[in-house]
């Protein structure tokens, strides 16, 4: 891992409204088959992209946020929401999806993926990064 | 008239121009992203709080669903609608905005 | 009632396509005329028949063709918008020196005008956009 | 015209960042044949799309500007731009294009075209019309 | 340097398809590489031979096909973004049981993982979109 | 980092997100749309003045000049750049992000 870069997938928009939600995660999907380091922000609107019991039946257009609890399989497990982002809007992380991985160095206990990081916490991760993607 | 936002009060100003521009006795209509303007207890939730004494609020349920927000976290007076309301609300307001 | 409906953006990009095509099938269940849809800005590439949506999603121009066949809707694509997104009719694509079209059956293109008579024509104009 | 509908073209967008300036206009041009009454609304970021000298040389896009001195002549005359709009962006009616039209029932008197309204003032014209296109 | 583009947004809609050429072609001009133009989202619209603007504008999508001829560029369309939208090759439209195809000279369809590589090979990936 | 802002300030929440999030010492290039986000004189004038002590704000001149912002409108500091200097920004950043 020591050529990987550093790819951050930046999430600011709700999803369904409009498809970058979604097309963003088909990216990262891709994206881990090539053995970069990735992460996930989810800031503004992107936190609502996480909210669980996302039911799209009514509006007829395919629920992908399923898609969302496979990205520990696929080892992407750096999946940082941001604190501001979340209180704005009246959330908490119990509103949103449980999602986890299991980790190979500690004889592969499921831990959580998602950290609760503040806005000056995630200006540092953006900073730390090779490549930043936007959605 | 009928007002028409779709976008989350949280990233654009269409919710809050339309609510500068509409007249007493007006309703809104939430819809898409729009929904989200719906939600109590977020930092925008006052905005529509202070507007629901002059203006009828609904929200259109497939957009609540899809995002999983609850009819329960919903301001206090909003009404829910499904398409068909949505159609209802079009024919007995003589007219429509869209604040794109 | 009869209504009028503008779809000014395309496909899956913006929810306005799936909004004005569920509000378009709600009011003609209910029994509601439509006088037309009119697709404008990017709302004309609603009309291409060159698309191949994934399988487990619906396939939004379709839907279009499959409503309008059901109850003779108008869908009119606005001219000068397709020209400058690359809809073309047989038509267009001749008088444009192209090789190939690629409007999808149901959907007809023609002016500007046909937005503003819709306007004037219906009891409603509804407008699903960005 | 007694049986004309009243058509309001809202504006408010930027010019440039999106098309949606430029084919409103294009709609109104077409709609002016059509006899009805139509006035025009310019708040939030539509007012910059009045804002004079505008130089698209350097971007490579085709200036339009100059075709809002066009709509006069096609009895295109409403044109109502938002105070507070103006206002909020540093702006006043000097900044933008000066509009005119003659106006047939003052033995063809040069008139501006550009009325300057509070938000209050703009609702009430909102709520009398029979159209309302928003781009 | 080496420079990757991302482009995510359609012609003509979005000044940001307008930005990316132009930034591209200063890059170029000022003895930069360029990896790779990737186009997702609506940016596969870009990709469309079929548009005939208005002679007194650009032609955003003959101005790529040039840029392309002059440089060698490598301009990639995203397969699963161009499916949903309707951009096809000769190719694609064989898949899927299309009658025609409408992609421009100079532009190539494929997957996805060409836009990780396009960040992993370039020393900048610099992203328009709206 | 060199960060890239293309909306209005008015309209959207992506320059206002972009410098909560912009270590000391960054780069912001406004564009497009986000060339207003320069002017002074706004109500938006003052986030961006505030920032200025932290941050180095660069504006594009092709934007400004098709919306008709002339140079003397801008907030002291903010630097004019062509899009010869955009590639020269992206090139002395180690990365950029775009805040879409």
């Amino acid at each position: 891992m020591s050529d990987a870069k550093r790819f951050l997938y930046v999430n600011r928009k709700a999803p369904y409204g409009t498809i970058y939600a979604l097309e963003s995660l088909e990216v990262v999907l891709i994206g881990a088959a090539f053995e970069q380091d990735v992460s996930l922000a989810f800031l503004d609107d992107g936190v609502f992209e996480l909210v669980k019991d996302q039911n799209t039946e009514e509006l007829g257009v395919k629920n992908f946020s399923p898609t969302y609890k496979a990205l520990g399989d696929y080892d992407v497990n750096k999946i940082y929401v941001e604190k501001e982002s979340l209180e704005a809007r009246g959330l908490t992380i119990d509103d949103l999806q449980h999602l986890t991985y299991e980790d190979e160095d500690d004889d592969w206990a499921e831990k959580d993926s998602i950290r609760v990081v503040t806005a000056a916490e995630l200006a540092e991760i953006m900073e730390a990064q090779d490549i930043v993607l936007s959605f | 008239m009928l007002h028409i936002v779709n976008k989350s009060p949280f990233e654009r100003n269409s919710l809050d121009s339309c609510l500068q521009h509409a007249v007493k006795g007006s309703a809104v209509l939430l819809i898409e992203d729009g929904i989200y303007g719906a939600m109590k207890g977020t930092q925008k939730s006052g905005t529509v709080e202070a507007a629901a004494k002059d203006l009828k609020f609904f929200a259109l349920s497939a957009d609540l669903k899809a995002r999983g927000i609850d009819q329960d976290r919903l301001i206090d007076g909003v009404e829910v609608v499904d398409y068909n309301g949505f159609v209802d609300l079009v024919a007995e307001y003589d007219k429509s905005q869209s604040w794109l | 009632m009869k209504f009028s409906v503008l779809v000014s953006e395309g496909p899956y990009t913006h929810e306005a396509a799936d909004t004005a095509y569920n509000f378009t099938k709600a009011a003609l269940d209910k029994g509601h005329e439509i006088f037309r849809v009119f697709f404008y800005h990017d709302g004309v590439n609603n009309g291409t028949r060159l698309a191949s949506p994934p399988q487990d999603d619906r396939n939004i121009t379709a839907r279009w063709t499959a409503l309008a066949k059901e109850h003779d809707l108008d869908l009119v694509l606005c001219v000068a918008a397709a020209q400058r997104r690359g809809i073309a009719d047989a038509d267009e694509a001749k008088r444009n020196g192209k090789d190939a079209d690629n409007i999808a059956e149901g959907f007809r293109i023609s002016g500007l005008g046909q937005l503003i008579e819709a306007g004037i024509e219906a009891d409603r104009l509804v407008t699903f956009g960005d």
